[in-house]
Protein backbone atom coordinates (compact mmCIF):
# COMPACT_ATOMS: atom_id res chain seq x y z
CA UNK A 1 0.00 0.00 0.00
CA UNK A 2 1.12 3.68 -0.27
CA UNK A 3 1.70 5.61 2.56
CA UNK A 4 2.28 9.28 3.09
CA UNK A 5 5.26 10.70 5.02
CA UNK A 6 5.85 13.94 6.84
CA UNK A 7 9.36 15.37 7.56
CA UNK A 8 9.68 18.61 9.25
CA UNK A 9 12.56 20.90 10.51
CA UNK A 10 16.15 19.67 10.92
CA UNK A 11 14.55 16.05 9.55
CA UNK A 12 13.27 17.60 6.48
CA UNK A 13 17.32 19.19 5.62
CA UNK A 14 18.28 15.66 6.16
CA UNK A 15 15.72 13.49 4.05
CA UNK A 16 15.87 16.72 1.62
CA UNK A 17 12.47 16.07 0.99
CA UNK A 18 9.46 17.16 3.33
CA UNK A 19 6.66 14.68 1.72
CA UNK A 20 6.71 11.36 0.09
CA UNK A 21 4.37 8.46 -1.29
CA UNK A 22 6.09 5.78 0.27
CA UNK A 23 5.30 2.12 -1.14
CA UNK A 24 5.23 -0.36 1.57
CA UNK A 25 4.74 -4.07 3.05
CA UNK A 26 4.58 -2.99 6.86
CA UNK A 27 1.59 -3.12 8.27
CA UNK A 28 3.17 -1.86 11.84
CA UNK A 29 4.50 1.80 12.50
CA UNK A 30 7.40 0.04 13.84
CA UNK A 31 8.48 -2.21 10.80
CA UNK A 32 7.56 1.21 8.71
CA UNK A 33 9.97 3.23 10.84
CA UNK A 34 12.63 0.95 9.99
CA UNK A 35 12.35 1.22 6.54
CA UNK A 36 12.28 4.72 6.58
CA UNK A 37 15.65 4.93 8.62
CA UNK A 38 17.10 2.55 6.30
CA UNK A 39 15.95 4.92 3.66
CA UNK A 40 17.41 7.92 5.09
CA UNK A 41 20.15 6.47 7.33
CA UNK A 42 21.16 10.30 8.91
CA UNK A 43 17.80 9.84 10.63
CA UNK A 44 19.11 7.28 12.89
CA UNK A 45 21.59 9.34 14.35
CA UNK A 46 18.47 12.18 15.41
CA UNK A 47 15.58 12.59 17.94
CA UNK A 48 12.03 12.31 16.84
CA UNK A 49 8.78 11.82 17.62
CA UNK A 50 6.09 10.30 15.24
CA UNK A 51 2.91 11.33 14.32
CA UNK A 52 -0.12 9.24 12.98
CA UNK A 53 -2.68 11.25 11.50
CA UNK A 54 -1.58 14.27 13.37
CA UNK A 55 -1.61 12.10 16.50
CA UNK A 56 1.57 11.84 18.25
CA UNK A 57 1.88 8.19 18.80
CA UNK A 58 4.58 6.09 21.06
CA UNK A 59 3.39 2.37 20.72
CA UNK A 60 3.25 0.33 17.62
CA UNK A 61 0.11 0.47 15.63
CA UNK A 62 -0.86 -1.01 12.59
CA UNK A 63 -1.14 1.27 9.58
CA UNK A 64 -3.26 1.23 6.73
CA UNK A 65 -3.74 3.11 3.01
CA UNK A 66 -4.94 6.49 4.89
CA UNK A 67 -1.96 6.61 7.41
CA UNK A 68 -0.11 10.04 7.19
CA UNK A 69 3.20 9.19 9.08
CA UNK A 70 4.53 12.49 10.41
CA UNK A 71 8.57 12.47 11.76
CA UNK A 72 8.55 15.74 14.43
CA UNK A 73 11.81 17.16 15.91
CA UNK A 74 12.15 18.22 18.95
CA UNK A 75 9.26 20.94 19.22
CA UNK A 76 10.61 24.58 19.56
CA UNK A 77 7.44 27.04 19.57
CA UNK A 78 7.23 29.96 21.79
CA UNK B 1 -12.35 26.07 14.42
CA UNK B 2 -10.43 29.59 15.95
CA UNK B 3 -6.92 29.51 14.24
CA UNK B 4 -3.90 30.58 16.02
CA UNK B 5 -1.02 30.15 13.53
CA UNK B 6 0.00 33.75 12.31
CA UNK B 7 2.13 35.11 9.36
CA UNK B 8 4.90 36.48 10.31
CA UNK B 9 5.74 38.43 13.50
CA UNK B 10 3.05 40.15 16.17
CA UNK B 11 3.05 44.01 16.43
CA UNK B 12 2.12 45.88 19.35
CA UNK B 13 -0.46 47.21 17.44
CA UNK B 14 -2.50 43.75 17.11
CA UNK B 15 -2.14 43.27 20.90
CA UNK B 16 -3.61 46.85 21.48
CA UNK B 17 -6.36 46.17 19.81
CA UNK B 18 -7.11 42.82 20.82
CA UNK B 19 -7.05 44.35 24.58
CA UNK B 20 -9.14 47.64 23.27
CA UNK B 21 -11.74 44.72 21.92
CA UNK B 22 -11.86 43.16 25.95
CA UNK B 23 -12.57 46.69 27.49
CA UNK B 24 -16.81 46.35 26.20
CA UNK B 25 -16.21 42.66 28.26
CA UNK B 26 -17.06 44.72 32.07
CA UNK B 27 -17.32 41.25 34.05
CA UNK B 28 -13.28 41.29 33.68
CA UNK B 29 -10.76 42.61 36.08
CA UNK B 30 -7.69 40.84 35.06
CA UNK B 31 -5.84 40.31 31.84
CA UNK B 32 -2.29 38.65 31.68
CA UNK B 33 0.10 38.78 28.62
CA UNK B 34 2.78 37.03 27.80
CA UNK B 35 4.46 37.49 24.85
CA UNK B 36 7.39 35.48 23.23
CA UNK B 37 10.48 37.50 21.97
CA UNK B 38 13.27 36.45 19.11
CA UNK B 39 16.35 37.09 21.20
CA UNK B 40 19.92 37.60 19.22
CA UNK B 41 21.88 35.55 20.59
CA UNK B 42 25.03 35.28 20.04
CA UNK B 43 26.43 31.37 19.25
CA UNK B 44 30.43 31.22 18.72
CA UNK B 45 30.71 34.72 17.85
CA UNK B 46 27.79 35.04 15.26
CA UNK B 47 24.50 36.61 15.89
CA UNK B 48 20.94 35.51 15.23
CA UNK B 49 19.13 37.69 13.13
CA UNK B 50 15.59 36.03 12.41
CA UNK B 51 14.14 32.62 13.55
CA UNK B 52 12.03 31.35 10.94
CA UNK B 53 9.53 28.99 12.03
CA UNK B 54 7.84 26.05 10.17
CA UNK B 55 5.21 23.42 11.83
CA UNK B 56 2.69 21.21 11.10
CA UNK B 57 0.18 23.15 10.52
CA UNK B 58 -3.09 21.28 10.68
CA UNK B 59 -2.00 18.93 13.67
CA UNK B 60 -0.73 22.31 15.48
CA UNK B 61 -4.28 24.19 15.36
CA UNK B 62 -5.43 20.85 16.47
CA UNK B 63 -3.39 20.36 19.49
CA UNK B 64 -3.84 24.30 20.26
CA UNK B 65 -7.56 23.66 20.27
CA UNK B 66 -7.16 21.31 23.00
CA UNK B 67 -4.82 23.51 24.95
CA UNK B 68 -7.76 25.97 24.66
CA UNK B 69 -10.50 23.41 25.91
CA UNK B 70 -8.12 22.24 28.55
CA UNK B 71 -8.05 25.97 29.63
CA UNK B 72 -10.97 26.79 29.84
CA UNK B 73 -12.06 23.29 31.56
CA UNK B 74 -9.00 23.96 34.11
CA UNK B 75 -9.96 27.30 34.54
CA UNK B 76 -12.34 29.98 35.48
CA UNK B 77 -11.72 32.44 32.57
CA UNK B 78 -13.55 34.83 30.38
CA UNK B 79 -11.48 35.01 27.52
CA UNK B 80 -8.71 33.55 25.82
CA UNK B 81 -6.25 34.33 22.44
CA UNK B 82 -3.22 32.39 21.53
CA UNK B 83 -2.00 33.47 18.57
CA UNK B 84 2.13 31.94 17.33
CA UNK B 85 4.19 33.42 14.36
CA UNK B 86 4.89 30.92 11.40
CA UNK B 87 7.47 32.52 8.98
CA UNK B 88 10.03 35.25 9.45
CA UNK B 89 10.17 36.51 12.45
CA UNK B 90 13.10 39.03 13.35
CA UNK B 91 15.33 39.28 16.81
CA UNK B 92 13.51 41.89 18.63
CA UNK B 93 9.95 41.01 17.16
CA UNK B 94 7.48 38.86 18.62
CA UNK B 95 6.48 35.24 18.05
CA UNK B 96 4.33 34.38 20.94
CA UNK B 97 1.39 35.96 22.29
CA UNK B 98 -0.82 34.31 24.84
CA UNK B 99 -3.61 36.94 26.20
CA UNK B 100 -5.95 35.62 29.36
CA UNK B 101 -9.09 37.15 30.78
CA UNK B 102 -11.24 36.59 34.02
CA UNK B 103 -12.85 38.38 36.70
CA UNK B 104 -9.64 37.84 38.96
CA UNK B 105 -5.86 37.90 38.56
CA UNK B 106 -5.15 34.45 40.04
CA UNK B 107 -7.26 32.69 37.09
CA UNK B 108 -6.00 35.05 34.23
CA UNK B 109 -1.77 34.24 35.79
CA UNK B 110 -2.56 30.15 36.62
CA UNK B 111 -3.95 30.11 32.64
CA UNK B 112 -1.33 32.10 31.14
CA UNK B 113 1.28 30.06 32.62
CA UNK B 114 -0.03 26.91 31.58
CA UNK B 115 -0.97 27.63 28.23
CA UNK B 116 3.01 28.93 28.14
CA UNK B 117 3.87 25.44 29.05
CA UNK B 118 1.85 23.42 26.78
CA UNK B 119 2.45 25.40 23.31
CA UNK B 120 6.56 24.41 24.62
CA UNK B 121 5.37 20.98 25.24
CA UNK B 122 2.76 20.01 22.55
CA UNK B 123 3.00 21.84 19.47
CA UNK B 124 4.97 21.07 16.99
CA UNK B 125 6.59 24.44 15.93
CA UNK B 126 10.16 23.99 14.39
CA UNK B 127 12.48 27.11 14.88
CA UNK B 128 15.17 27.54 12.36
CA UNK B 129 17.66 30.03 13.96
CA UNK B 130 19.18 32.30 10.76
CA UNK B 131 22.74 34.08 12.10
CA UNK B 132 23.49 37.29 10.15
CA UNK B 133 25.96 35.68 7.78
CA UNK B 134 22.96 33.77 6.55
CA UNK B 135 23.78 30.30 8.20
CA UNK B 136 21.56 28.63 10.66
CA UNK B 137 20.74 26.05 13.20
CA UNK B 138 17.86 24.69 14.67
CA UNK B 139 15.96 26.04 17.91
CA UNK B 140 16.21 23.88 20.91
CA UNK B 141 13.32 24.65 24.13
CA UNK B 142 14.87 24.94 27.22
CA UNK C 1 12.77 58.68 40.77
CA UNK C 2 10.46 57.26 37.84
CA UNK C 3 6.76 57.99 38.47
CA UNK C 4 4.20 54.87 38.33
CA UNK C 5 1.04 56.77 39.28
CA UNK C 6 -0.54 57.75 36.43
CA UNK C 7 -3.99 60.11 35.71
CA UNK C 8 -6.62 58.66 34.00
CA UNK C 9 -6.90 55.19 32.34
CA UNK C 10 -3.93 53.26 31.14
CA UNK C 11 -4.97 53.29 26.81
CA UNK C 12 -4.11 49.96 24.87
CA UNK C 13 -1.81 52.45 22.96
CA UNK C 14 0.32 53.24 25.73
CA UNK C 15 0.78 49.27 26.32
CA UNK C 16 1.23 48.91 22.76
CA UNK C 17 4.04 51.74 22.50
CA UNK C 18 5.89 50.04 25.44
CA UNK C 19 5.86 47.06 24.00
CA UNK C 20 7.04 48.19 20.96
CA UNK C 21 10.17 50.10 22.75
CA UNK C 22 11.62 46.98 24.40
CA UNK C 23 11.77 45.61 20.06
CA UNK C 24 15.34 46.96 20.48
CA UNK C 25 16.38 44.81 23.46
CA UNK C 26 17.28 41.45 21.75
CA UNK C 27 17.99 40.44 24.87
CA UNK C 28 14.46 39.78 25.96
CA UNK C 29 13.05 36.63 25.23
CA UNK C 30 10.02 36.74 27.16
CA UNK C 31 7.28 39.60 28.50
CA UNK C 32 4.78 39.20 31.02
CA UNK C 33 2.10 42.20 30.89
CA UNK C 34 -0.35 42.48 34.01
CA UNK C 35 -3.37 44.40 33.52
CA UNK C 36 -6.10 45.40 35.72
CA UNK C 37 -9.68 46.15 34.67
CA UNK C 38 -12.59 47.92 36.68
CA UNK C 39 -15.56 45.62 36.66
CA UNK C 40 -19.11 46.43 36.17
CA UNK C 41 -19.93 44.85 39.47
CA UNK C 42 -23.39 44.79 40.48
CA UNK C 43 -24.59 45.74 44.17
CA UNK C 44 -28.00 45.46 45.39
CA UNK C 45 -28.94 46.00 42.17
CA UNK C 46 -26.77 48.79 41.14
CA UNK C 47 -24.08 48.71 38.79
CA UNK C 48 -20.34 50.27 39.37
CA UNK C 49 -19.77 52.73 36.26
CA UNK C 50 -16.20 53.70 37.50
CA UNK C 51 -13.41 53.77 40.18
CA UNK C 52 -12.12 57.12 41.48
CA UNK C 53 -8.76 56.33 42.65
CA UNK C 54 -7.17 58.23 45.63
CA UNK C 55 -3.86 57.73 47.00
CA UNK C 56 -1.12 58.69 49.41
CA UNK C 57 0.98 59.73 46.39
CA UNK C 58 4.27 60.28 48.09
CA UNK C 59 4.33 57.52 50.46
CA UNK C 60 2.84 55.12 46.85
CA UNK C 61 5.60 56.20 44.63
CA UNK C 62 8.29 55.39 47.82
CA UNK C 63 6.71 52.19 48.11
CA UNK C 64 6.41 51.03 44.31
CA UNK C 65 10.00 52.27 44.27
CA UNK C 66 10.68 49.79 47.01
CA UNK C 67 8.80 47.09 45.24
CA UNK C 68 10.61 47.60 41.86
CA UNK C 69 13.65 47.19 43.43
CA UNK C 70 13.04 44.57 45.74
CA UNK C 71 11.82 42.75 42.23
CA UNK C 72 15.07 43.69 40.86
CA UNK C 73 17.18 41.89 43.48
CA UNK C 74 14.58 38.70 43.45
CA UNK C 75 14.63 38.17 39.79
CA UNK C 76 17.05 38.78 36.82
CA UNK C 77 14.88 41.22 34.81
CA UNK C 78 16.18 43.07 32.16
CA UNK C 79 12.99 46.11 32.15
CA UNK C 80 10.31 46.60 34.35
CA UNK C 81 7.47 49.05 34.46
CA UNK C 82 4.59 49.52 36.71
CA UNK C 83 1.82 52.11 36.18
CA UNK C 84 -1.51 52.48 38.67
CA UNK C 85 -3.84 55.10 37.50
CA UNK C 86 -5.17 57.64 39.89
CA UNK C 87 -8.41 59.35 39.34
CA UNK C 88 -11.67 58.14 37.58
CA UNK C 89 -11.26 55.21 35.11
CA UNK C 90 -14.21 54.25 33.78
CA UNK C 91 -15.58 50.12 33.70
CA UNK C 92 -13.88 48.52 31.11
CA UNK C 93 -10.43 50.79 31.43
CA UNK C 94 -7.35 49.82 32.32
CA UNK C 95 -6.29 51.05 36.33
CA UNK C 96 -3.13 48.99 36.77
CA UNK C 97 -0.43 48.03 33.87
CA UNK C 98 2.62 45.70 34.97
CA UNK C 99 5.38 44.67 32.63
CA UNK C 100 8.14 42.34 33.13
CA UNK C 101 10.67 41.41 30.59
CA UNK C 102 13.59 38.82 30.78
CA UNK C 103 15.64 36.19 29.08
CA UNK C 104 13.84 33.48 30.22
CA UNK C 105 9.73 33.03 30.65
CA UNK C 106 10.18 31.63 34.28
CA UNK C 107 11.15 35.20 35.33
CA UNK C 108 9.43 37.46 33.93
CA UNK C 109 5.94 35.16 34.90
CA UNK C 110 7.08 34.91 38.17
CA UNK C 111 8.66 38.96 38.59
CA UNK C 112 5.04 39.91 37.47
CA UNK C 113 2.78 37.96 39.47
CA UNK C 114 5.28 38.78 42.81
CA UNK C 115 4.88 42.22 41.51
CA UNK C 116 1.59 42.28 41.38
CA UNK C 117 0.65 40.67 44.57
CA UNK C 118 2.94 43.86 46.49
CA UNK C 119 1.33 46.31 45.01
CA UNK C 120 -2.20 44.79 46.23
CA UNK C 121 -0.73 44.56 49.77
CA UNK C 122 1.32 47.86 50.12
CA UNK C 123 0.55 50.64 48.11
CA UNK C 124 -1.57 53.38 49.68
CA UNK C 125 -4.15 53.41 46.89
CA UNK C 126 -7.95 53.62 47.36
CA UNK C 127 -10.55 53.01 45.24
CA UNK C 128 -14.17 54.61 45.39
CA UNK C 129 -16.96 52.56 43.49
CA UNK C 130 -18.95 55.22 41.67
CA UNK C 131 -22.09 53.71 40.85
CA UNK C 132 -24.63 54.76 37.41
CA UNK C 133 -26.52 56.75 40.21
CA UNK C 134 -23.62 58.63 41.58
CA UNK C 135 -23.89 56.79 44.75
CA UNK C 136 -20.55 54.91 46.03
CA UNK C 137 -19.19 52.78 48.09
CA UNK C 138 -15.29 52.00 48.65
CA UNK C 139 -13.46 49.36 47.06
CA UNK C 140 -12.22 46.34 49.48
CA UNK C 141 -9.75 44.13 47.93
CA UNK C 142 -9.74 40.21 47.95
CA UNK D 1 3.70 71.19 68.96
CA UNK D 2 1.81 71.37 66.07
CA UNK D 3 1.58 68.09 64.24
CA UNK D 4 0.35 67.21 60.44
CA UNK D 5 -2.27 64.91 60.16
CA UNK D 6 -4.04 62.83 56.95
CA UNK D 7 -6.95 61.44 56.10
CA UNK D 8 -7.44 59.19 53.16
CA UNK D 9 -10.31 57.39 51.45
CA UNK D 10 -13.43 56.41 53.74
CA UNK D 11 -11.38 57.73 55.98
CA UNK D 12 -11.70 61.44 55.03
CA UNK D 13 -15.02 60.77 54.32
CA UNK D 14 -15.76 60.46 58.22
CA UNK D 15 -13.53 63.38 59.01
CA UNK D 16 -14.56 65.77 56.26
CA UNK D 17 -11.02 66.46 55.97
CA UNK D 18 -8.11 65.59 54.17
CA UNK D 19 -5.01 67.23 55.90
CA UNK D 20 -5.16 69.03 59.46
CA UNK D 21 -2.54 70.54 61.75
CA UNK D 22 -3.16 69.49 65.18
CA UNK D 23 -1.59 70.93 68.53
CA UNK D 24 -1.18 68.60 70.34
CA UNK D 25 0.67 67.79 74.02
CA UNK D 26 1.29 63.94 73.00
CA UNK D 27 4.42 62.83 72.79
CA UNK D 28 3.99 59.52 71.54
CA UNK D 29 2.08 57.76 68.77
CA UNK D 30 -0.24 56.00 70.99
CA UNK D 31 -1.64 59.19 72.78
CA UNK D 32 -2.08 61.22 69.54
CA UNK D 33 -4.29 58.27 67.77
CA UNK D 34 -6.48 58.21 71.17
CA UNK D 35 -6.67 62.28 70.94
CA UNK D 36 -7.72 61.78 66.92
CA UNK D 37 -10.42 59.24 67.82
CA UNK D 38 -11.84 61.24 70.50
CA UNK D 39 -11.88 64.64 67.54
CA UNK D 40 -13.70 61.75 65.37
CA UNK D 41 -15.32 59.27 67.53
CA UNK D 42 -16.87 57.64 64.19
CA UNK D 43 -13.65 57.06 63.02
CA UNK D 44 -13.08 54.13 66.23
CA UNK D 45 -15.33 51.67 64.09
CA UNK D 46 -13.23 51.98 61.28
CA UNK D 47 -10.11 49.65 60.43
CA UNK D 48 -7.37 51.64 59.56
CA UNK D 49 -3.32 51.59 59.55
CA UNK D 50 -0.95 54.55 60.75
CA UNK D 51 1.83 55.85 58.53
CA UNK D 52 4.05 58.19 60.30
CA UNK D 53 6.36 60.60 57.21
CA UNK D 54 5.30 57.65 54.55
CA UNK D 55 6.01 54.34 56.54
CA UNK D 56 3.59 52.52 58.02
CA UNK D 57 3.91 51.73 61.96
CA UNK D 58 3.01 48.97 64.29
CA UNK D 59 4.18 50.06 67.82
CA UNK D 60 4.16 53.21 69.64
CA UNK D 61 6.58 55.68 68.32
CA UNK D 62 7.93 59.06 69.69
CA UNK D 63 6.64 62.02 67.52
CA UNK D 64 8.24 65.19 66.75
CA UNK D 65 7.17 68.71 64.64
CA UNK D 66 8.15 67.36 61.77
CA UNK D 67 5.84 63.97 62.24
CA UNK D 68 3.50 63.75 59.63
CA UNK D 69 1.09 61.11 60.82
CA UNK D 70 -1.69 59.54 57.94
CA UNK D 71 -4.55 57.50 58.30
CA UNK D 72 -5.00 54.94 56.22
CA UNK D 73 -7.91 52.55 55.21
CA UNK D 74 -7.04 49.19 53.48
CA UNK D 75 -5.44 49.61 50.55
CA UNK D 76 -7.70 48.93 47.55
CA UNK D 77 -5.03 49.23 44.26
CA UNK D 78 -5.35 47.28 41.51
Amino acid sequence: MNVTVLFFGMLAEVTQTSVLELNTNSMHLTDFQNEVLNLFPDLKKMSFKIAVNEKIVEEDVPLTAFSKIAFLPPFAGG
Amino acid sequence: MKKSLYTGAITPQKIADSIAYHQTKTNIGAHDIFLGQVRADEVNGKKIAAIDYSCYEEMAEKILHKIREATFEKFDLTCLHIYHSTGMVKAGELCLFVFTSSRHRKMAMDACRFIVEEIKLKVPVFGKEIFEDHTHQWKVNT
